[in-house]
């Protein structure tokens, strides 16, 4: 496994405080939502990523605008990260007309081509192709670009996982494979759905390299990508991140996950990415009250203002049902 | 007759069945100790044991692979589909593998399998929880296709298809898991695989339809009896091979003919009706068959977006109307 | 004009449009240095390098992923199955990937991907090199699907495919790779997509087909034209959406009309077709919409099997013939 | 790698010669199919198996009635190995009546399922989840049969392999995959469809072991396989044995293979499975001129026979083109 330089990519004090928001930020938007689907004004496709929030900014904070991502259906704060604005992806939610699909779909289901995202289907896997072949024109043209392409480790068992990944590293396209091993795959345990315990493994028949690295430490994360990303970016390559950690909520907001212990999940919080990352900031002294209190302020804001442009959006006229089916 | 919901009936089939014939288990994601994504195949590991109600990995294509391997062993699996949607994953073991066993073995051996497929909309599902797939594997030779509306149905649809020895696409719609309860009976009473039932008798105008349409089919003929339109209510069951016989019989009395179906129109399973009838009985007509279906879109979110789509009462109602009126 | 055959023709639309628009570009098993199955490709790596004619891995579900990707940033990418049956292989990501993209983005972005697939019968094929699987993609919104019949058509159909901003299905018939020889305009003429082309003018029946069907059905009206039998010949070029006019404004003059495919009966494209005329033109009608097809059974090796599921032109005289004296 | 005793199962005198014995007839086979195409008597899917044939005789070679195997389109031999007749062969490539299908298809697309043979369809990587599928019924009856999936290096990049071979190590699955690695897919050499030298690296993927050999070797392979084959019927799940090979002909009798030097051709012939498998056995003194004789003369009368049955059978009835559609 490849060592993870912690400090080769410097972070400054803001880039480190820009972090803790996003960090933030993401934890409250799926907080809200988790309410939102309570209060039934969010009506399904909600799938928390509160625990797993460190991946999602470790992997995209630094990316280029150009740089595409192919998330997983638990990556809301990737569109966010990307530069879709919180209103935009709570109508989206909310299925309204001011969302990214109009109405058509909810949750990541949509994509945005000018800011480098793709809005996958729901099939698992499905994503990975796709991403190998927005790498193949960064390839053709010479670009700089990378692709990041999400999965869970329960998708990394489809056949189109496979496909994408020995179709990248025959050609050492630009992907970074980023494989979110949150433990379970809706109900099945990991061991229940491979006879391995490292997703990263799986590289090597790929010819590329894999790491296994800590999910919930947003540093780790960005040390392993922005190596990942560098390497990409100068030919060399896919290159497999499989990041362990957990979520706390059920699958979907729907899910009571009555097939996992207490402890098992009092375990995974007391690995919180937030504090975590709080305490060490503090530790630098990149962090204090004020600026703590800044953050909140500005996230509790900014989702009540999305809260609120959602609902005051209008839902899609009817006819738009059987519009944009062509071009 | 004790009621029970339509999701406990195939609950129920399934545990009599696996209780039955050793040969029979369940296969799928999430089915083992959870019991499947609506709970279908609850209590079944507990019963029976891990590998009666085996937990799959996410891959549909070997999920139905290995239930065409373990079916020419003499088993009889049932593969869950977590939703129909995801039957496109396996697509190929199904058409290709399944469907052609017996015909490229020269009637040598027989592919017993089970596809079960959650189906349909009018459940926020949007466009990848929704769908309607029956066309595709209607119009593929070699499979058999069900697609039970009421809960009596559902289990004795089911214990056909488990014991038949094709491979069958088993529709079950998630509008009516917990809306259709009825009476269903205990023990061995199995719902004859290509045979349609008629809801609802009537003289004027005859109906088509199957699953969830058959609720708002039922509920249309209703309001047209207050007006004095009397229409005869035809649930197919059975898509592949459909109950020719039953359609052409109701046609003799009517000689009218609506088909109403939740799948898009352009080769929906109507297409097919129209073609035949208008083959076979072209002289019975008084008046064109006609289609209420969805139109020729995805399955949109959005409940404004959905509801314009999907055909309901008021669209069947209009359309008997102008039928009856030709 | 010169005269080609349509293998050449579909690799002329291929050379001109990657010469003309630096987007697009080849991907599929063997289609690099050594041409394709069928030497389609051949020429094309030599010319324009190997990432534009590139050799994909055995992986039909990445070769369509992997266009949806490189469409979404502008190129358009032609991807080559090598047989129209592996096409069931990537079919979740035609059915549900590319032909969803525009819808779910808002209308804010488009997938212009063409899947080439080699399909059809009568070229000793068997089971799984002779699949016509143009329905399954009819039945799908959001995609399009041609299929040529002449040399003319595969050229200027295939550069109209490139430049539609919506995934195309385009179905090449292998038993007119050699067989279709004809002139083909040199350069950019396009031929529409969505518009039919009537082969044979006549007054008395109707005949819509598409594909190798052509040849088929041409022969027979020749035969039937001796016997006094007046048959006008529609070939539909594209499958979705199909030319409703063009056979309409034939059915006015005759009142009668066939669908011939080799795609099997039921749900092929002829029921879709013959619903909607009885929907929209019962009247119009003197004589049921008959069809001409492939019976509902697989493709066998066996020539003496092939030949008696293929349609030809016997089966098709005799059909007019019932018709014409309806 | 595990490595490979050579000599931990014993093979007799007679059973070594039986082994010629086949690699003599598969060759002979394969040699008149060649001829017969020429002719026009066979009509195609003709995929010869020259230069590989010890892969088939080393794999089925003291397989079991009950075990099952399941085959590539390339292995008529395992065809023959398990029972079936050189004369029904030969008639299912003549589209007889008489043939396995009954002239539904040409080559391994039919099965026999009292001799353990699946016949896939044309789709490359299909069988193997059919192959995890037949082993899950041996597990569950507690049986100590074995299932052999064969699949090239091409096929080994399909979905359907990935998908197959986790299924299998997840459950410890009693199945060998054998992936005949003959340097090309079609036209496509082996380092343009992946970046890996040996396809056996990715078993470890999925938890089992993996062993890349000489598969022009039939005791290496006869002995790799019969270690794989006693490590899943004692439980200890599936192996991959990757044997390293190469096909003399082209792709198919029609394809004329100017992807490939003559060079290449001509040092892989020079590692030719017979000669070296005959000079070993007359070495050991196994074999001599009378045996030989024997041997050749019954397997040149064996493939007359066959072909004169399979010229002397019926063509099917045109009316069983839409029988057994259904049970
Ligand atoms: C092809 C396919 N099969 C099944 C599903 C249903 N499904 C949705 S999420 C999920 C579990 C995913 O597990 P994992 O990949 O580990 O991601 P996680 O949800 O744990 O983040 C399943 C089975 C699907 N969406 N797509
Ligand atoms: C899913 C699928 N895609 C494409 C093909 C066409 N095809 C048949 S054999 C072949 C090459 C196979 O290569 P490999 O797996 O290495 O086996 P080999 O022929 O070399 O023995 C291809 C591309 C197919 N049969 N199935
Ligand atoms: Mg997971
Ligand atoms: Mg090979």
């Amino acid at each position: 496994m490849p060592s993870i330089k912690r400090h080769k990519f410097k972070l400054t004090d803001e880039q480190l405080l820009e972090m803790l928001y996003w960090l933030k930020l993401i934890r409250a938007f799926d907080e809200r939502l988790s309410i939102l689907v309570r209060q039934g004004r969010v009506r399904s496709g909600v799938y928390s990523s509160i625990g797993q929030e460190a991946i999602v900014v470790g992997t995209c904070f630094g990316l280029h605008k150009e740089d595409y991502i192919c998330p997983l259906h638990r990556d809301l704060g990737t569109f966010l990260m990307k530069g879709v604005s919180p209103g935009v992806m709570m109508a989206q939610m909310y299925a309204k007309a001011t969302g990214l699909s109009k109405g058509r779909d909810s949750a990541l289901h949509s994509g945005v081509s000018e800011l480098g995202i793709f809005g996958n289907t729901s099939m698992l896997g499905a994503n990975t192709p796709v991403a190998a072949g927005l790498a193949l024109t960064y390839k053709l043209e010479g670009r700089d670009n990378v692709v990041i392409a999400y999965f869970g480790e329960g998708a990394s068992n489809t056949g189109d996982v496979h496909e994408a990944m020995n179709f990248a590293g025959t050609h050492k396209l630009p992907v970074v494979f980023v494989c979110e091993n949150n433990v379970y795959s809706y109900s099945v345990p990991i061991e229940k759905s491979m006879a391995i315990e490292d997703v990263a493994d799986r590289a090597e028949g790929y010819g590329f390299d894999g790491v296994a690295i800590n999910g919930n430490d947003v540093l780790a994360v960005y040390q392993a990508t922005q190596g990942a990303i560098a390497r990409a970016r100068a030919g060399d390559g896919p290159t497999l991140i499989e990041c362990k950690t957990y979520r706390w909520h059920g699958h979907s907001e729907h899910d009571p996950a009555f097939y996992r212990t207490d402890e098992e999940l009092a375990m995974w919080k007391s690995r919180d990415p937030l504090p975590t990352f709080t305490t060490y900031l503090r530790s630098r002294e990149v962090l204090d009250d004020t600026k703590l209190l800044e953050i909140e302020t500005r996230v509790r804001q900014e989702i009540d203002a999305a809260v609120t442009f959602a609902e005051d959006s209008p839902h899609p006229e009817p006819g738009e049902a059987v519009t944009d089916l062509y071009a | 007759m004790r009621e029970i919901i339509y999701l406990e009936a195939i609950r129920e089939a399934l545990r009599e069945e696996m209780a039955r014939d050793p040969k029979v288990f369940v296969l799928g994601e999430d089915v083992g100790a959870y019991g499947g994504a609506f709970g279908i195949t609850k209590g079944l590991q507990e019963e029976f044991g891990e590998y009666r109600s085996l937990d799959m990995p996410i891959s549909e294509s070997c999920i139905i692979g290995v239930s065409v391997g373990a079916s020419l062993r003499g088993y009889r699996p049932v593969a869950e589909m977590q939703f129909g949607d995801f039957i496109t994953c396996g697509f190929d073991q199904i058409v290709n593998q399944a469907a052609t066993l017996r015909y490229r073995y020269g009637g040598r051996a027989s592919c017993p399998i089970v596809v079960r497929a959650p189906v349909g909309g009018n459940v926020a599902g949007g466009l990848y929880h929704s769908q309607n797939p029956e066309s595709w594997f209607v119009h593929r030779p070699g499979l058999k296709v069900v697609a039970p509306s009421t809960a009596w149905d559902a289990k004795g649809l089911l214990k056909a298809a488990i014991r038949d020895d094709n491979p069958v696409i088993y529709l079950e719609h998630k509008y009516l898991y917990r809306r259709a309860k009825g009476p269903v009976p205990e023990g061995d009473e199995i719902v004859p695989i290509g045979k349609a039932a008629v809801r609802r008798e009537g003289g004027q105008v005859t109906l088509v339809t199957y699953g969830a349409m058959v609720i708002a089919s039922l509920e249309a003929a209703d309001r047209l009896a207050k007006e004095g339109v009397d229409v005869e209510v035809i649930d197919l069951r059975t898509l592949s091979p459909w109950d020719k016989e039953a359609v052409f019989a109701s046609l003799e009395k009517t000689n009218r003919l609506l088909v109403v179906h939740e799948d898009v129109k352009t080769l929906g399973l109507g297409a097919e009706i129209s073609a035949v009838v208008m083959e076979e009985r072209f002289e019975s007509l008084d008046a064109p068959v006609m289609r209420v279906t969805y139109p020729d879109a995805h399955c949109p979110f959005s409940a404004v977006l959905e509801q314009h789509n999907l055909p309901n009462a008021d669209k069947i109602v209009e359309a008997v109307q102008a039928l009856a009126r030709y």
